[in-house]
């Protein structure tokens, strides 16, 4: 069980950075990368409902073949708005946003990132991307599907589509801002002592992502501009009328879209690394090689692209190319849950809350990592491309990795980020719900995928139809899943025990100032003598009696 | 394998396609199994208060992970070598076989045999006959897909894309476009009922072809004014037809290309994209005023004149 | 004569030292550069793309294109990047005058090059060049609409520039002390620079196709 | 005035004798060379740049790879991404 233990002698000297100021124009114009990491929790979780409503309305419309509570033009504006609110409101910037912001300055031994003000600017940047993204839907939004295809978004639809990319073309560019400052920041403002190799590896991977960030965005911002363009001033790049090509879209999009992929599961990864330490009591497995498999991961995921266009007219040679790099991206990922599994031999492993999160993490995020590889192989794409497969594929690694690594996060940072301790038996029933419901929902259908069901059908033959009332029961128990952490973590804010200043006793500079912790993080910069995760250190009898010994 | 739900293997490279996906997924089953199992194995053994030994803490074993990242990319490379090669023979068609002209429009699949047989969101089809399957859209990207066949392509406006099947089981099986193409995406759902020889004869004759693609393709050429500049007893210089398909075609740049489908369908739609050596850009495009179905048979009238061997031959090497 | 460093403003709070204030801006500056870097590197895929598939049309577009006035364009340019690296040496001589007044000469060229690029478009679109002229085989068409985006995007960014740097010239017009904002000249003169690299690719990738057969 | 243009002078002049050179070449006879060469000229201006008006002469190594990591990423886009249309129609390697 987590200890509570009376407020530390520190605390009465330093405010916390909640305490710090309750007026409104000290959170909208703060320049606390704490305050802004809570401002963002708190816009992409209304975003992570407003796409989960879209969610569960296209699996109730699916419990029957033929269309009966909204018709498909409304089923295509929902699977739209479900993929874009979710990919660039919810993933992108979920733990980069918002663990990132709030725990990459108390991790490096730093009082803030490099630039505050671009932290600030970047919120609201996301927020302006979302009002647009917003009005569009709520004028009816657009009907072309997250990836946008051309000629259909340029020339056929009829739907908000410049609204729509614009909208995300904004929000681009406060991912942009994010990756430059962390990258800036753990580059120049790393404590004393704090080498490269001592760093805690949900570091590693936050620079990692930065750098897919900051590298891949900028086309993403290219591609949405020449779409508006096409569509607005009729200037042909993409239409096949003038001899424009189709495919070369799918090219410049592609380049974007898979490293945002990774953008989403790198920092789940680095979170999983913190967790799995700290819940047995023992130095990661191989440290080096989870760290550099998080770089491969960035540099890899610009080189497979391809493998999404397998079908679409692509050059054979060039699908063999992506084919064959397909298959190498996936090597680092298999290092590191390798490395995870390695990490659990000889510790001492406690069940809490967020390491029940992390193996459902680690079970769901090898079956999606291996059905990628199905995905990966030339012959079985052709049959499996653009249906249901795909789709539990990426929502095995999305929603069964990334967002049970987003929870775990939650719940380990928690009593860090607001003082309090959550009830850990109600969360743990939350987790096990969520596990169940997802693989229930999402199982079946990488049976519909290989009998040949295509996605975004909302007719579909009857031969589908009992699989997809197995998913839609599933979705029921995972959208009940997703609202239990709402209630028991409020309650915890008000009547939560006081959290101690490390309640899991864990490694990293984040646990040695007091949770909450004040504006200025630390009283004064630590020194980093010890390698990362030296939980031998944290256990050992000396230092127990060393602690009795301050308080 | 025909005991789960899964699409009947109704082609013939469909089995093959069967057996690389149930061999990828009994590997992964067996690596799945070795690492749910050995984190249960530790979980269970090293829960905190359990009396096992913890003695030796060798956090790194180079080894240990170089071994674990060599034997993935090994595996990786066979498998990569067994779906590629069926990847390519997927997707290169014979040089024989029964041709159909595949047209994806909003929302419905517009078939076109090789003798004017035309059908929409119906394919019939005899068995154990390779069908080679040139594909295009009018419209938007559509995708051509035959779950039973396991074989899928995309329909992009503007390109052919060719690739074959040959039924080997006969019944009727779904088509879906699987690239989302607007408002009925879902419903451009066809069939194909693929036939025992002489049942397919059969719905031949009653099916009363129209014209015969060639003949309505002449009757076009003259039409809409090509005989105009190519017929042999044309004044105007213009490359002649006879005897051109599949010959290489000197380039005003210097490069030599074959006349194939796409260079005869781009010389109609995009005359300038590529001139032949030794004749001005002066042919007048006929994007817009053709539909795709025309443009086929124009292409197959062109195509049927391949080796008829004119005196006029010679005027085509004209300097 | 070497420019030793003036006395820095102290930090802002996150920051130990001036000196690591200062190297973190840079650094996250050239970090804004490679994204745009990347932002007209889509825009090159585009062109190689269409280049490979209409060589010809590229050929003929390219010729339509008056290469004094690109060569023109690109000599002003060259020399605006040539006076902004003499306004940033300025400021570091805390030459107040000086930094003004090349500020603004370098201003003066992009306005230059701006003028000179507008006549350019000018004089394409009533010679029935733009994009979906329709009247032009598709190569030409799919040139010229990369034409008008790619001189349009760069001219958008050099409009940024010209902006900024009239600000920055005033700003020290005003007397504002150098000490502190000698990073942000530095800075703007990163940035200036390459929007000058941006426009030394585009001129030859779009005006010399097909020049020498 | 002087004092602060001195030290550019010599790179400017390097960079309009490049630009002389490029236009120069651009009417050269030498086929697909020609987007070769003016390639090279281009780029060794933008070293020119780079290194004198951009200081990254005198910039510490973590300077210099963020000023090329953007170049080495687009080469990666070009190079795949070309693969696919240098082999998608048989006639068209250039």
């Amino acid at each position: 069980m987590i200890t509570s233990a009376p407020p530390s002698p520190r605390e009465r000297l330093q405010p916390s950075y909640l305490s710090d100021g309750t007026t409104l124009g000290s959170w909208l114009f703060t320049r606390d990368h704490k305050r802004i990491a809570l401002l963002y929790l708190f816009s992409i979780t209304t975003f992570f409902l407003v796409g989960g409503t879209a969610a569960i309305l296209m699996r109730l419309e699916l419990l029957s073949p033929t269309p009966y509570l909204v018709t498909s033009e409304t089923y295509n504006r929902l699977f739209t708005l479900h993929g874009v609110i979710m990919v660039w409101f919810f993933l992108i910037p979920a733990i980069p946003n918002v663990f990132g912001n709030f725990l990459l300055p108390l991790m490096i031994g730093a009082r803030d990132l490099a630039f505050p003000r671009l932290n600030l600017a970047s919120w609201y940047i996301f927020m302006a991307g979302a009002a647009l993204v917003l009005y569009s839907i709520l004028e009816g939004g657009a009907d072309t599907g997250w990836t946008f295809y051309t000629p259909y978004s340029s020339t056929y639809s009829n739907g908000y589509v410049v609204a729509m990319a614009s909208g995300i073309f904004i929000a681009g560019f406060s991912t942009i801002i994010t990756g430059l400052n962390f990258i800036v920041t753990i580059h120049t403002m790393r404590a004393p002592g704090l080498r490269w190799f001592r760093l805690p590896l949900f570091v590693w991977s936050l620079y990692s992502t930065s750098i897919i960030m900051v590298l891949a965005t900028p086309v993403l911002a290219i591609t949405l501009l020449l779409i508006c363009l096409e569509r607005l001033g009729g200037i042909p790049i993409f239409n096949p009328n003038f001899g424009g090509d189709p495919l070369l879209f799918q090219h410049l999009f592609w380049f974007y879209s898979h490293p945002a992929v990774y953008i989403m599961i790198l920092p789940g990864m680095g979170v999983v690394s913190e967790i799995v330490t700290c819940f047995s009591r023992r130095r990661i497995f191989g440290y080096t090689f989870v760290a550099y498999s998080s770089l491969a991961i960035a540099f890899l995921g610009f080189l497979v692209w391809g493998h999404h266009m397998f079908v679409s007219g692509q050059s054979i040679y060039s699908g063999m190319i992506f084919s064959l790099l397909s298959f190498l991206v996936s090597i680092p990922s298999a290092v590191k849950v390798f490395n995870w599994t390695a990490t659990f031999y000889q510790g001492r492993i406690r069940f809490d809350t967020p390491l029940l999160y992390i193996l459902g993490f680690i079970g769901l995020f090898t079956i999606g990592g291996l059905t990628g590889l199905v995905l990966a192989s030339l012959a079985l794409d052709i049959h499996l491309h653009d249906t249901y497969f795909v789709i539990a594929h990426f929502h095995y690694i999305m929603v069964g990795g990334m967002v049970m690594a987003y929870f775990a996060a939650l719940h380990f940072w928690w009593p860090k980020i607001t003082g309090k301790i959550y009830p850990e038996w109600p969360a743990r029933i939350a987790a096990v719900t969520i596990f169940i419901g997802f693989n229930l929902t999402f199982f079946p259908q990488f049976l519909l995928g290989y009998m040949g069901m295509p996605r975004r059908y909302p007719y579909y033959p009857p031969e589908f139809h009992f699989l997809n009332v197995c998913s839609t029961c599933g979705a029921a128990v995972l959208g009940l899943g997703y609202l239990l952490p709402a209630l028991y973590l409020t309650y915890s804010l008000f009547f939560g025990p006081k959290a101690s200043d490390n309640p899991w006793r864990a490694t990293g500079l984040e646990w040695q100032t007091t949770s909450p912790p004040p504006t200025r993080n630390f009283l004064e910069i630590p020194v980093v003598t010890r390698e990362a995760y030296d939980y031998d250190y944290i256990d050992s009898p000396l230092l127990a009696d060393k602690e009795a010994h301050d308080d | 394998m025909n005991w789960l739900p899964f699409p009947p293997e109704a082609s013939s490279y469909s089995g093959r396609v069967d057996t690389i996906f149930f061999s990828l997924l009994a590997l992964c089953f067996v690596v799945a199994l070795g690492v749910f199992g050995l984190i249960l194995f530790f979980c269970v053994r090293y829960r905190e208060g359990s009396s096992a030994p913890r003695s030796a803490k060798r956090p790194h074993s180079a080894p240990i992970e170089v071994t674990w990242m060599v034997i993935p990319m090994i595996i990786f490379l066979v498998v990569f070598v067994f779906a590629g090669k069926e990847y390519a023979y997927m997707y290169s068609p014979p040089s024989t076989g029964t041709e159909i002209d595949v047209v994806g429009k909003q929302w419905m699949w517009k078939m076109l045999h090789a003798d004017g047989q035309r059908e929409i969101d119906q394919l019939h089809i005899p068995i154990n006959q390779d069908i080679i399957i040139t594909l295009t859209s009018e419209d938007v990207i559509h995708s051509f897909y035959i779950p039973a066949f396991r074989i899928k392509h995309d329909a992009v406006p503007g390109s052919y894309s060719r690739f074959w099947f040959r039924a080997v089981k006969a019944g009727t099986y779904h088509i879906f476009c699987a690239q989302y193409c607007g408002m009925n995406h879902s419903q451009m759902i066809g069939e194909v009922v693929a036939m025992a020889p002489n049942d397919y004869a059969k719905w031949e004759e009653q099916g009363h072809p129209a014209s015969d693609m060639v003949q309505s393709g002449e009757t076009l050429f003259h039409q809409v004014g090509c005989s105009g500049c190519h017929a042999p007893t044309a004044t105007i210089h213009a490359p002649l037809l006879e005897g051109l398909y599949g010959k290489p075609v000197a380039l005003q740049d210097g490069t030599i290309v074959t006349a194939d489908r796409q260079y005869l369908r781009d010389s109609i739609l995009l005359p300038n994209k590529q001139i032949a050596a030794g004749f001005a850009p002066v042919m007048p495009t006929y994007q817009g005023q053709l539909t795709e179905e025309q443009v086929n048979e124009l292409v197959a009238y062109i195509i049927s004149m391949r080796n008829a061997q004119t005196p006029v031959e010679q005027r085509n090497t004209a300097p | 004569m070497t420019t030793e460093e003036v006395p820095l403003a102290p930090p802002e709070e996150q920051f130990v030292t001036a000196q690591q204030q200062r190297h973190a801006a840079t650094f996250g500056m050239w970090i804004f550069l490679a994204t745009e870097v990347l932002f007209f590197g889509g825009l090159l895929v585009v062109y190689s793309a269409y280049r490979i598939w209409y060589p010809n049309d590229f050929a003929i577009g390219s010729r339509h294109l008056d290469i004094v006035l690109g060569t023109l364009n690109t000599a002003i340019l060259l020399t605006s990047s040539f006076l902004m690296a003499g306004a940033i040496t300025a400021a570091r001589l805390l030459d107040r005058r000086t930094t003004c007044l090349l500020l603004f000469l370098t201003a003066g060229c992009g306005a230059a090059f701006l003028t000179v690029k507008g006549y350019e478009w000018h004089t394409a679109i009533s010679n029935g060049f733009w994009p979906a002229s329709g009247t032009q085989p598709h190569g030409v068409d799919l040139f010229y609409s990369l034409y008008f985006v790619m001189t349009g995007l760069h001219g958008l960014h050099l409009l940024i520039g010209i902006s900024l740097l009239v600000a920055t010239s005033i700003r020290f017009l005003r007397g504002v002390s150098f000490s502190p904002n000698q990073n942000q000249i530095t800075l703007l003169g990163l940035y200036w620079h390459f929007v000058d690299i941006v426009w030394i690719f585009l001129f030859p990738l779009l005006y010399f196709i097909g020049r020498s057969s | 005035m002087k004092a602060a243009l001195k030290p550019h002078l010599l790179p400017f002049l390097a960079l309009l004798t490049f630009l002389a050179l490029t236009v120069g070449g651009a009417y050269l006879p030498l086929g697909p060379a020609n987007l070769f060469l003016a390639l090279t000229i281009g780029s060794s201006k933008t070293l020119v740049i780079a290194l004198f008006f951009m200081e990254l002469k005198k910039a510490d190594t973590l300077l210099r790879i963020a000023a090329f990591v953007g170049v080495v990423w687009l080469m990666i886009f070009l190079m795949l991404a070309l693969t696919d249309y240098f082999t998608r129609f048989p006639g068209s390697l250039l």
